[in-house]
């Protein structure tokens, strides 16, 4: 508060309502999800929110259970594994696509070369090819690649995406200038010395906001998981979960403890890089 | 004149001709990039994906070493059949024999990974415990792409084939040749809840038709209050349960299917069932009500007695047994109700089948282990106690077991009543298009009920010519599919892409 | 033996458009040579091709007697100052000024003497720990400059270093980097679009235009003799009166008149004879006020009067209506609209030639 | 100019081309004589000339997912959008306590990912237990009491009853992806609205100009390059929906079709029936819809918005 009161007035007060109206609106799913995570299979049909009944704050606690968030972990489900498939794959595709967007979309933006309009015009053309079209014919070239069932199939073609490219080129444009790269070239520095650790650091908003872009892509990915992969232990959470729900249908709990365990990751890494996803994000926006 | 007074006290050797720096000959430019101050590079968000990533990479390869990997791998589909074959396959492990390793996974996703694995030659399970629409997929193309072993010549072989029951080897034997063993014979029966209907004093015994059914069950219609609508019905039975129209549409001799795998969803005896299923779904005196199966909701209401009568193929009663408990002693069967007089008494829903994957390396272990599984007495009769599956291997069903009363249906001999309908489960011919017959016939289902129900038709003979204007809709749609299958024309040519 | 050596340098980008055409420059150790004239003349492509971040297209360029056309920039033992001062802004000042001695691999402990000498040189002690961003634009200033110091290198270069400070700021940096090089004795390349900042702190001034260079020379030199009329009107502020009109030199009398009026007569040396359309160049400093009867005076009607201290600009206007802007005490008594007259000093009148380059015609002794 | 920094440009770009080539451009001009063949997976396939296009054309689940996909994507823009504008006038304003908070709230769902608020969504559209209908029906409880309102309301049974997955799949679609988007789009506008200078709403306020008047005149034209941009996401996105309905819907699009999605159609043919001709001809169909999107709004804002 910056010490200037807030003057209370019937629209002050409608909009505050009104905000607090959709907030509950949206956190009600949340709290759904939380609750019916340790609740077990007949507590969920049984109480659609909290089980009322004799306990603390008229809640019956001894109805809910950490079972369900156990039975989760155990060999029959195994979504530890699922986890650290997730985590790995996220992780290594953000780093990677963040790291090869950020180099290309750097040198065409502060470099000078030979072909550098045909380029930009290339990454231009890449933002329209939809990603639709290409899942057919991607399946049936990893399957010629021989790259199905394997991390490799399904990481590579997600490290390069254009409109990545696109975003660090326009964040190069705006926030990387030009003397500061020449400075550094006096100062001794190699062109991929500056890169890094020079130019790497000024655009550190669009790094942290595309790491959580791809982090996040690759996380909720589906579609590529489900045809690329096949093994069972290979599987990231986003197909162990939905695998479960078809193979598990009745036990709700479950169901929803699983997500619980799908999206407490991703949320703390998001409120970890909150301050750089919303300024890399707006300045994207804003730009674009 | 080249002064250097600001450094006169700093000792630092530096050198006049411009070219000898240090560190600017050629010589340290190798170890430059490691000199940098790297740690610039390394946002907090960079450092995080890092340590994540080398973490768990390194967790994956541990856990990859660690893992134990059986010799053969199976995957089921169904959660009731992964709980009573754990035991079996402990004690064969035990046995020092082949090791096999078992994974429950989703029928949408093994679908997709079967396919996925037959058609990509990429390592699926060296044993398949397939459903009947997953199975179907697998025809899809030519004969000699279908990625299960032909197993025609080992079961003739080994005198099998006389002794499964024939009804249960039709969904899997496509153009002559049996792709797997089945699983089941799958009867059906009538469930219903005798507490509530011996109560009225009705005896169901009595009860030969539908139609009886509905005369005799429906005074037991309840209507909590007035104007609301009823909360006790007949019959669980609705168009979003493509599964129990297709039962009912078998029992009437009809189906999506002729025997011989021609496609004929809009023949007259599709119409009338269809007719007829749809008059109890609607109107002011509907009979029939939503019960959802596998649904915790649909649970709930079987405790509440929404529904008096239920479709109960043999391995519903396992799902009854654990998903509802508390009717333990509650519900009885009888033989379904014939459409006519004298008519077939049983249908089947649902079934499948073992399968091994072309891709296996190991077809005769899993042979031997599919054979364990499927066809010895000691399995059949666990697959009975544990599952109230009934064996389709005729020679198993003299043992007492099956004679044993049930205390969950009342003490019925329920074993036995379904052996007695096993000969009349009708024929199911294999065929690619199942699933887009099944669900072309549920939209025709579900549209016909719409539309009689907002043109207020109720009876069967109102309800008629719509049945039959959306069955004919859903066989023209099926069929284009079927005609786009270009494998399976006369002059198609295979090119490799 | 030369600090900087242009031979025949051209600047030629994509599409033949020529930045710069063959420059010649030498340039001796120790001194301030000051590139100067007005945005995109090529100055600081110039600067910038010395410095190896531009390719040079033809030509070339040695450092210290070493041609280093395919030298990279960090091999030529140079130092710049950015306009921007281009310091890394996740460094602090210290790791800024550290940088390039950090790449050069040597010795922490000498980096650190290093440091501490040059904070001291420019009273960077407080704000080594802090971040670009906490600075101000002279503190900024001052760390760019810092971080050339620490290089020890051959030559500076400085590439319009004032022009993001404001006014009073620009000319206290001014004194104190004049004293810098006074103590460094460094080899300076300087470039600037004020010709007042090159006066100030050139030993020698390069004035450009278009490309090319227009005068070499100190900026007395520059400021007495401009070569022509583009150094004469760059140069000098408030900028130099021309009138175009005829010129006749015969026999040491100077006569130049416009439309029939006589504007200048009088003995002008180093003028050889002639007859012929030139421009006359007067700066608002050579003009003075006098009576009606002093030989050579013109009639003026005062338009604007801009008073600055003890002096003041007047704007007049003469018979023809051509503009005249002069400099007089500001005791003067003159005011809008009063009719005066003026003459203009003869030791201090320049004339050109009238044509594209308007070349200087009366020789400098 | 030495060597290496002449190398270093095509250097610095060669790992995105050489990746970008592998598993873009090759798929890409795959897709051509894929989009002609028919197949049971990536080994067998048969030429079948332009029979997929034409298909498409006559096949009318290939019409219902189309007609889906458009009733998706004009709900979601329709509903959503306006929303998240609203959500984001209202948190610009600088009197509205917990502003940060309330941001981050908005956005939250966001974090949960598409098929993790799919798994949810399915679980809360239940009928009879699902909380959806309950919190509906308890709703309608509450106000049955009331004159003429009270009277019309369905029964309660009715209520619990609706069949949100079965045969309500679009609008269960459309409310879901509000839910998720609507924050996410509103920091888009909140960014908008930030950039806004504010002398011209001054200047709008001392010419005299009511709230609504100075959002139409002055707040409105100056958001209007990231409202097309957002509006351009917004179409794109909804008309490649797949996750939210592929997991929510039984059997992956309710009953009768109600809730098939171009997507869904596209993977089901080609990945459950093993048909890739098929679904690259589809996805040729949705590269076609989404460049009449992405023309109509070039069109639209013909001197805005620069790429």
């Amino acid at each position: 508060m910056n010490g200037k009161r807030p003057s209370i007035s019937v629209p002050w007060v409608l909009v505050h309502l009104l905000l607090i109206a959709v907030s509950i609106v949206v956190i009600v799913p949340l709290l759904y999800l939380v609750i019916s995570a340790f609740k077990t299979e007949q507590g969920f049909l049984e109480h659609t929110f909290l089980p009322l009944g004799e306990g603390a704050l008229g809640i019956d606690w001894s109805q809910l259970t950490t079972k369900q968030l156990g039975r989760l972990f155990s060999s029959e489900i195994g979504i530890g594994r699922a986890l650290v498939n997730s985590i790995f794959l996220s992780a290594t595709t953000a780093m990677l696509a963040t790291f090869i967007c950020a180099l290309a979309g750097y040198a065409s933006a502060a470099l000078d070369f030979k072909g550098k309009r045909a380029f930009e015009w290339l990454v231009l053309a890449a933002l329209i090819i939809p990603p639709p079209l290409l899942i057919a014919p991607s399946y049936q070239w990893l399957h010629t690649l021989g790259l199905l069932d394997s991390y490799t199939g399904l990481i590579l073609p997600a490290v390069a995406p254009a409109f990545g490219v696109f975003l660090f080129r326009q964040a190069t444009l705006q926030s990387v200038p030009k003397s500061i790269l020449e400075a550094a070239r006096i100062d001794g520095l190699g062109e991929f010395g500056i890169f890094l650790v020079i130019a790497l650091p000024m655009l550190r908003p669009m790094v942290g906001a595309f790491l959580i872009i791809t982090f996040l892509a690759m996380w909720n990915n589906f579609i590529g998981p489900q045809i690329v992969l096949q093994s069972a232990e290979k599987q990231p959470l986003s197909v162990v979960i939905y695998q479960t729900q078809t193979a598990y249908y009745s036990d709700y709990g479950l169901l929803m403890a699983g997500t619980l365990v799908s999206i407490l990751p991703v949320a703390a890494l998001f409120l970890f890089l909150q301050r750089d996803f919303i300024a890399g994000l707006s300045s994207g926006a804003v730009k674009g | 004149m080249f002064q250097t007074g600001v450094y006169r006290n700093a000792g630092t050797p530096l050198s006049m001709d411009g070219n000898g720096k240090v560190g600017q000959d050629g010589t340290r430019r190798s170890s430059k990039l490691l000199s940098l101050p790297l740690r610039y590079a390394l946002s907090p968000g960079v450092a995080v994906m890092l340590v994540l990533s080398i973490i768990s990479g390194i967790t994956i390869a541990l856990m990859e070493t660690a893992r134990h990997t059986g010799e053969l791998t199976m995957w089921t589909f169904a959660k009731p059949h992964y709980d009573i074959y754990v035991p079996a396959v402990d004690e064969w492990n035990n046995e020092d024999k082949s090791e096999v390793d078992m994974f429950l996974i989703g029928r949408q996703v093994m679908d997709r990974r079967m396919l996925g694995g037959f058609l990509g030659e990429v390592p699926t399970a060296d044993l398949l415990e397939a459903e009947r629409s997953s199975a179907s997929l697998t025809f899809a193309g030519p004969l000699d792409a279908v990625g299960f072993v032909d197993l025609t010549e080992s079961l003739e072989e080994e005198g099998l084939l006389v002794k499964i029951n024939k009804p249960s080897l039709s969904p899997w034997t496509y153009e002559g040749r049996i792709f797997g063993i089945p699983h089941d014979v799958h009867p059906v029966m009538l469930a219903y809840r005798a507490d509530i209907i011996e109560e009225a004093g009705i005896d169901m015994q009595a009860v030969e038709t539908w139609d009886d059914l509905y005369r005799v069950l429906g005074p037991l219609q309840q209507r909590r209050s007035k104007g609301h609508p009823m909360d006790r019905y007949v019959m669980s039975l609705w168009d979003s349960e493509s599964d129990m129209l297709e039962t009912l549409l078998l029992q009437s001799g009809g189906g999506a299917f002729l025997p011989d795998g021609t496609l004929a969803i809009d023949r007259d005896i599709n119409v009338q069932t269809v007719s007829h299923m749809v008059s109890w779904m609607i109107g002011p005196d509907r009979v029939a009500t939503h019960v959802p199966e596998f649904s915790p909701t649909g649970d709930q209401l079987k405790l509440d007695g929404h529904a008096l009568c239920y479709l109960m193929p043999d391995w519903m009663c396992n799902v009854w047994r654990h998903n509802v408990p508390s009717l333990e002693g509650k519900v009885k069967l009888i033989p379904m109700p014939a459409w006519k007089p004298g008519g077939t008494r049983t249908s089947v829903w649902g079934g499948s089948m073992l399968g091994i994957a072309k891709t296996s390396s190991k077809q005769d272990e899993a042979w031997e282990f599919a054979k364990h599984l499927y066809l010895s007495e000691e399995l059949a009769l666990d697959l009975y106690r544990s599952g109230d599956i009934i064996t389709p291997i005729r020679e198993h069903w003299d043992n007492p077991v099956f004679a044993e009363p049930d205390a969950y249906f009342g003490g019925q001999r329920k074993g036995l009543m379904y052996i007695e309908l096993a000969d009349d489960v009708p024929n199911r011919p294999a065929t690619p298009y199942f699933k887009q017959a099944r669900e072309a016939v549920q939209n025709a289902v579900s549209r016909t009920k719409q539309e009689a129900a907002s043109l207020d038709l109720y009876t069967p003979e109102q309800i008629e010519p719509i049945a039959r204007r959306n069955l004919e809709l859903a066989h023209i749609q099926v069929k284009t599919i079927v005609d786009a299958n270009a494998f399976l024309r006369e002059d198609s040519e295979e090119v490799s892409p | 033996m030369t600090a900087v050596e242009l031979n025949n340098v051209w600047k030629i980008y994509a599409g033949d458009v020529a930045a710069v055409k063959d420059v010649n420059l030498s340039i001796q150790p120790g001194e301030f040579v000051v590139l100067v004239g007005p945005s995109g003349c090529g100055k600081s492509t110039t600067l910038r091709m010395i410095a190896g971040l531009e390719s040079i297209s033809k030509g070339e360029i040695s450092i210290g007697n070493r041609v280093v056309n395919d030298v990279a920039p960090k091999d030529r033992d140079i130092a710049m100052v950015f306009q921007n001062y281009a310091l890394y802004p996740h460094m602090t000042v210290e790791k800024n000024i550290a940088f390039s001695l950090k790449i050069s691999g040597m010795p922490k402990d000498d980096i650190n003497k290093r440091v501490q000498n040059v904070s001291e040189v420019l009273g960077l002690h407080e704000l080594l720990k802090r971040k670009p961003g906490a600075l101000s634009g002279g503190q900024r200033q001052r760390v760019a400059l810092g971080r050339a110091i620490a290089r020890d290198p051959k030559v500076f270069l400085f590439d319009e270093p004032l022009s993001n400070l404001d006014a009073k700021l620009r000319i206290a940096m001014r004194t104190e980097m004049k004293s810098l090089h006074q103590r460094l004795a460094t080899t300076t390349v300087y470039v600037t679009h004020d010709q007042e900042e090159a006066m100030t702190l050139g030993s020698r001034l390069v004035v450009m235009n278009a490309g090319q260079i227009q005068q070499v020379g100190t900026p007395i030199d520059i400021y007495n003799y401009p070569n022509n009329r583009f150094v004469a009107g760059f140069v000098g502020s408030p900028a130099m009166n021309f009138i175009e009109g005829k010129l006749r030199v015969k026999a040491g009398e100077t006569h130049f008149s416009r439309n029939g009026l006589d504007i200048f007569t009088g003995s002008v040396s180093y003028l050889p004879d002639t007859e012929s359309d030139a421009v006359i160049g007067v700066r608002p400093q050579s003009i003075m006020l006098v009576q009606k009867e002093t030989p050579g005076a013109i009639a003026a009607t005062v338009d604007q009067v801009e008073p600055l201290g003890d002096q003041m600009d007047i704007k007049v206007r003469i018979h023809d209506d051509t503009v005249i802007i002069a400099r007089v005490p500001l005791q003067s008594g003159v005011d809008t609209g009063l009719q005066i007259h003026i003459a203009f000093d003869a030791e201090k009148v320049h004339f050109f030639e009238n044509s594209k380059v308007g070349a200087r015609l009366n020789r400098r002794s | 100019m030495t060597k290496d920094t002449k190398a270093a440009p095509y250097l610095f770009l060669a790992p995105f081309l050489i990746l970008f080539l592998v598993f873009t451009l090759v798929p890409l001009f795959q897709s051509v004589p894929l989009a002609t063949q028919h197949t049971f997976g990536p080994d067998a396939s048969i030429d079948v000339g332009m029979e997929k296009f034409s298909r498409a054309f006559g096949d009318p689940r290939f019409w219902t997912a189309l007609r889906n996909t458009l009733v998706f994507t004009t709900g979601s823009v329709l509903i959503q959008l306006p929303v998240a504008l609203a959500l984001a006038l209202v948190l610009n304003r600088k009197h509205v306590l917990g502003r940060g908070i309330f941001r981050l709230l908005f956005f939250s769902p966001q974090l949960v990912g598409l098929v993790f608020v799919a798994v949810l969504a399915m679980v809360m559209f239940q009928k009879q237990k699902g909380l959806v209908n309950s919190i509906l029906a308890g709703g309608a409880d509450l106000i049955r009491g009331l004159p003429i309102i009270g009277g019309w309301l369905p029964s309660k049974s009715d209520i619990l009853g609706i069949p949100w997955l079965e045969t309500l799949a679009m609008p269960a679609l459309i409310i879901t992806a509000l839910w998720m988007y609507a924050g996410f789009n509103m920091i888009y506008f909140l960014a908008a609205l930030q950039n806004v200078p504010k002398e011209l709403e001054e200047a709008a306020m001392i010419d005299g100009a009511g709230p609504i008047r100075r959002f139409f005149a002055v707040t409105l034209p100056s958001i209007k390059p990231v409202a097309i941009f957002v509006v351009l996401l917004s179409v794109i996105g909804s008309i490649q929906v797949f996750e939210l309905a592929y997991i929510m819907l039984p059997e992956g699009m309710g009953l009768q079709d109600s809730g098939l999605t171009l997507v869904t159609y596209l993977f089901k043919n080609g990945f459950e029936i093993g048909d890739l001709g098929y679904a690259t001809a589809i996805g040729w169909l949705i590269a076609a819809l989404l460049s009449i999107a992405a023309i109509t709004q070039r069109v639209l804002n013909r001197s805005e918005v620069r790429l």
